[in-house]
């Protein structure tokens, strides 16, 4: 056991507990922080793996954006534990963990089968470099398609989320 | 689609911008306003009752804590009051000190208010500029009659002691910097793009709004309303002095800011004028000491204070006590605005409002 | 002077001799390296701010015709030190409704997550701690993590100031990250390296503010409102919503909060020295010194306009955001993009 | 303009209603139950828009409220008083003529007692809700 385990089990470990928090804490404000803490994780998992790029997006759009965006959600609606906020909380416990066990195994056995190779590492000084040549070479395309979607989600959303014209 | 809470929260009576202790128990849909519910009462001295046990002359000393920002204005009115139900006539030297007097403190005032409303929007700075120079102004009530925020200086018949010789340097070079004044407060305030986009076009009142809620003073006149009553029904001697009634055109936060600037360049115009015609003589008209109205006697005084009609009914029963006292008081009925304004308004509005409303919270409550 | 140019440097290297002649492996060596650099940055923030508490509360003393502290040393210097040690020696008040996991934390990670700024810093030639390849972008996502401290402490605090203070404080640290971050792309398009030594090296001729002048004022602009500075002090707006996110806090905790903006205000400084006036880099004085100096002038620059200008309103404060800081900078980076591919 | 109302207003109430003139106010004495039906009268007939000051009196055998109403800007002015009999202080509230009543009858019925039927939301304004007695009355105890 030498240094880099350590730190990656320490961030593994952080991850799980935090994304066991998520689904387990009763006070709902508590599971969206614990969820910030799962995105922080993950993206320590990146850097560990050399994917700064990707480590700091997750930082910066997952637990600096979104998950503050779910909160923010959360405290407009003012209630406090999952329970209260959610009226299908406990209806189908059983059927839902049928199928969480059914799905787990599925990920065992698809672990068990595939047959983890170590690949070279690849040279990651200029990851960014060649991300964005990408983006805006080969992929342009799918880029700027994916771009205009959001966009209309998001006029989508902005129509939807003003309902009526209340005020 | 989900439905938001509204959030009820108490502004007041333990928050910075309400002006001491009024509390507007306010509705939110978000930073929306849904309706705002006016509690009052907080600083209640019951002054009425009080009146009734003190004599005539015992009482003036009260007037000055109603509205303790322009100190001299609902003393004079009160005197006025008891003067009209005597039928006392002041003497002419006595008459230009009040009138002097009275506009210092209407400067005062609305220098208080151009700086409280400048912090109360963010403007932290405004205050500053502003209190220093209303200093100046408490400076020469301090002359006249040795106390700076609440001078009882009106007495029935006139007034306390003549003015000391160091008043009129003082009062002149206060005239002649005020231009510099108010100009400092149009560059950092008038001036200022954030504070005009804060103002214009928030708590807006209309003209017939204004007059059916009893609104008076600057607000009445920033809806367009040119109703001053130092116009209108001159008391004292106002008929004699040329100066405007300045009005806006809208009734919005901004219409009410602008009516403050302005008031104060008319009211330096009085000032300057009664200095100028100021005569010698008596200052204090031959009252009786034990001062006994006729039964029955009753009178309705008003006056133009700062913040509005001023008015005082008083009910004499033959004795040497008031048998009723009733001020009717400007800020108290201008409050009942204060819903009607903020309605469908920001947060942010509301305290723009309260402070361009103009509330002293100790003539208010009484 | 060559000397004083690469004192730190120097002891830094002798540090990491010294502690491999003892027997450390180098690796062993850089990390304690790697903690005394942090201990270091903890102690240069904990002084740089009392003398920035001190110099704000001068300056507005200037400006409102006041004298400011005046009573503790000389010109009042220690009054902060005096200040720091009242809040200290306060009792530790916790409300009995609030969540109190949620409410002590956030001031600790409000700090810490400001601390972290101070990482890819570059102080000096070679003195950021680490030079990171994405310097610039690590800034801006750890930047972006202090919304959920202040979103933390308004709702921890259970109590409705607060969370209004904290819904605004979301909302507008959200609204004003985009520009933010569009308005340093700019400058990251002319160096083309989000790397900060790059970027300084970038401008050995001429200073990107010159070349990049609109994206230095609309970062500017977002850097005030991400920092919750006056006019854009939402979140705690004293006169409304009673210090906001910050109303329950008292002692230590509130003053951590306190500690943490003017940790921020400082590494915001220093990133608006870096991306466009230079960095490091001066004439006669050690590079070590001119980053302070152009970042404490910027600073200058923060306090002037928070003790001049009233509070903006908050839906006046979106909108200029999202329709015009925005639209602003997407021009800016179009505009730039063509200049550079043409002048290529 | 007074002379007009004068005769306008001894045709309709002949006999229920007393004008004094001569004072300050143009003064007129009425009687609770027609109050409401004068005012009304006075604001849609002669355009009295402002109200601007009510007050009660209290004579230990009845209560007087008073009511001072003008028209701006062209500062015609009106008092209107009317007897409230002590054992059943009741009368019409003008909340609906002029919102500026609100507050004012808000505060009469508090320190006066008087009952303001009509009024919407008709609760002690300067004093506590649980509060006992209204101070203003001439028989009040003040400890």
């Amino acid at each position: 056991m030498n240094w880099p385990y350590i730190i990656f089990y320490v961030l593994a470990a952080v991850t799980i507990i935090a994304a066991l928090g998520v689904v387990a804490l009763p006070n709902i404000v508590h599971s969206a922080l614990c969820l910030v803490l799962t995105f922080v994780g993950v993206a320590g998992i990146y850097f560990y793996l050399g994917a700064d790029f990707i480590g700091l997006v997750q930082i910066l759009a997952y637990a600096g954006a979104i998950s503050v965006l779910i909160i923010f959600a959360i405290m407009l609606l003012l209630s406090r534990e999952v329970s209260e906020s959610n009226p299908s909380h406990g209806r189908g416990k059983w059927k839902a963990a049928i199928f969480a066990e059914l799905f787990a195994f599925l990920i065992i056995l698809s672990i068990y089968f595939t047959s983890w190779t170590h690949g070279i590492a690849p040279d990651w000084t200029d990851s960014i470099g060649k991300i964005a040549y990408m983006l805006m070479g080969d992929y342009v395309i799918a880029f700027e398609v994916a771009a205009v979607l959001l966009l209309g989600a998001v006029i989508g959303a902005i129509i939807l989320a003003r309902g009526e014209d209340k005020r | 689609m989900i439905e938001s809470d509204f959030i009820t929260i108490n502004v007041g009576p333990q928050h910075p911008s309400t002006h001491g202790g009024l509390h507007a128990e306010t509705v939110l849909d978000g930073e929306h306003i849904v309706d705002v519910k006016v509690h009052l009462g907080y600083v209640h001295r019951s002054v009425e009752k009080i009146a009734e046990s003190r004599t005539y002359t015992q009482f003036i000393p009260y007037n000055s804590r109603l509205d303790y920002l322009a100190t001299h204005l609902p003393a004079m009115g009160y005197c006025q009051a008891v003067e009209k139900l005597l039928g006392v006539t002041v003497p002419e030297r006595a008459e230009y000190i009040r009138v002097i007097m009275a506009e210092l403190s209407r400067i005062a005032s609305h220098m208080l208010f151009i700086g409280s409303l400048a912090i109360d929007i963010g403007a932290t700075t405004g205050l500053i500029y502003c209190f220093r120079d209303r200093e100046r102004i408490m400076d020469m009530f301090e002359m006249t009659s040795g106390q700076r925020l609440i001078a009882s200086y009106m007495r029935i018949g006139g007034i306390a002691e003549d003015l000391p010789e160091e008043f009129y340097p003082a009062v002149k070079s206060f005239l002649d910097d005020l231009p510099y004044m108010l100009d400092e407060y149009n560059n950092l305030l008038t001036g200022n793009e954030i504070l005009q986009a804060r103002l214009k076009n928030t708590g807006i009142l209309p003209a017939d709004k204004a007059i059916a809620y009893g609104v008076s003073g600057p607000n009445l006149r920033a809806s367009g309303i040119a109703y001053d009553i130092r116009k209108a029904e001159p008391y004292s001697i106002y008929e004699r002095f040329d100066f405007d009634v300045p009005i806006g055109s809208k009734g919005d936060n901004w219409d009410r800011f602008l009516m403050r600037i302005r008031e104060i360049e008319e009211s330096a115009k009085i000032i300057r004028q009664a200095l100028q015609d100021l005569p010698e003589g008596e200052i204090r008209a031959k009252v009786p000491r034990i001062i006994k109205p006729e039964k029955g006697a009753e009178v309705y005084h008003r006056i133009e204070s700062s913040k509005g009609e001023l008015g005082f009914y008083i009910v004499s029963d033959g004795s040497e006590k008031p048998y009723r006292l009733h001020v009717r008081a400007p800020s108290f009925i201008n409050l009942g605005v204060l819903p009607l304004i903020s309605r469908g308004g920001k947060l942010q509005d509301l305290i723009a409002n309260i402070a361009t409303l103009d509330p002293v919270l100790g003539e208010a409550d009484r | 002077m060559r000397g004083a140019e690469t004192f730190f440097i120097d002891l830094a290297r002798l540090i990491v001799t010294w502690l491999e002649k003892q027997g450390m492996s180098p690796l062993v060596a850089d990390i304690v390296l790697l903690v005394i650099q942090f201990i270091c940055i903890a102690a240069i923030v904990t002084v740089n701010i009392i003398i920035l508490i001190w110099l704000e509360r001068k300056i507005s003393g200037f400006i409102q015709q006041r004298l400011g502290p005046n009573r503790l040393g000389p010109w009042g210097i220690f009054q902060t030190i005096a200040d720091a040690i009242k809040l200290l020696t306060k009792e530790d008040i916790i409300p009995s409704q609030t969540d109190k996991i949620i409410f002590r934390t956030a001031p600790i990670v409000f700090i810490v997550i400001s601390l972290m700024l101070y990482v890819v810093i570059p102080f000096g030639d070679g003195m950021a701690i680490v030079d990171l390849n994405m310097g610039v972008l690590y800034f801006i996502s750890v930047g972006s993590l202090g919304t959920i401290a202040l979103l933390m402490a308004g709702w921890g605090s259970n109590n409705k100031w607060s969370l209004l203070g904290a819904m605004r404080a979301v909302a507008q640290m959200i609204s004003y990250e985009i520009p933010l971050a569009f308005s340093l792309l700019g400058v990251i398009m002319i160096a083309g390296s989000l790397k900060m030594s790059d970027i300084i090296a970038a401008q050995n001729n001429v200073w990107f503010v010159f070349l990049q002048p609109v994206a230095f004022i609309t970062y500017f602009i977002a850097a005030t409102a991400e920092l919750n500075r006056g006019p854009f002090d939402m979140p705690e707006a004293e006169q409304e919503l009673t210090a906001g996110a910050y109303t329950e806090y008292s002692g230590m905790r509130w003053a951590l909060f306190f500690l943490a903006e003017y940790t921020n205000l400082f590494a915001v400084s220093a990133m608006a020295a870096v991306m466009f006036f230079g960095g490091w880099q001066g004439p006669w004085l050690p590079s070590w010194l001119w980053l302070p100096i152009k970042a404490y002038i910027i600073m200058l620059v923060f306090f002037w306009l928070k003790w001049t200008l009233p509070r903006i309103r908050m839906d006046h404060l979106m909108s200029f955001s999202w329709k015009v800081l925005i639209p602003v900078t997407l021009v800016n980076l179009v505009v730039t993009g063509c200049v550079l591919q043409f002048f290529k | 303009m007074y002379q007009e109302l004068k005769e306008r207003l001894l045709k309709n109430w002949d006999g229920k209603i007393e004008i004094n003139e001569g004072k300050d106010f143009f003064e007129i004495i009425t009687q609770s139950e027609i109050l409401f039906t004068l005012m009304e009268f006075l604001k849609k007939e002669f355009g009295f828009n402002y109200l601007a000051n009510l007050c009660g009196v209290d004579y230990g055998e009845k209560f007087t409220m008073v009511y001072h109403v003008c028209r701006i800007p062209e500062n015609l002015k009106v008092c209107v008083k009317a007897d409230i009999p002590r054992d059943n202080p009741e009368i019409d509230s003008l909340t609906c003529l002029w919102p500026a009543a609100d507050f004012q009858e808000r505060e009469v019925y508090d320190l006066m007692g008087i009952v303001f039927k009509g009024h919407p939301d008709l609760k002690r304004i300067l004093l506590p809700e649980d509060f006992e007695g209204h101070p203003l009355r001439k028989d009040y105890k003040a400890v």
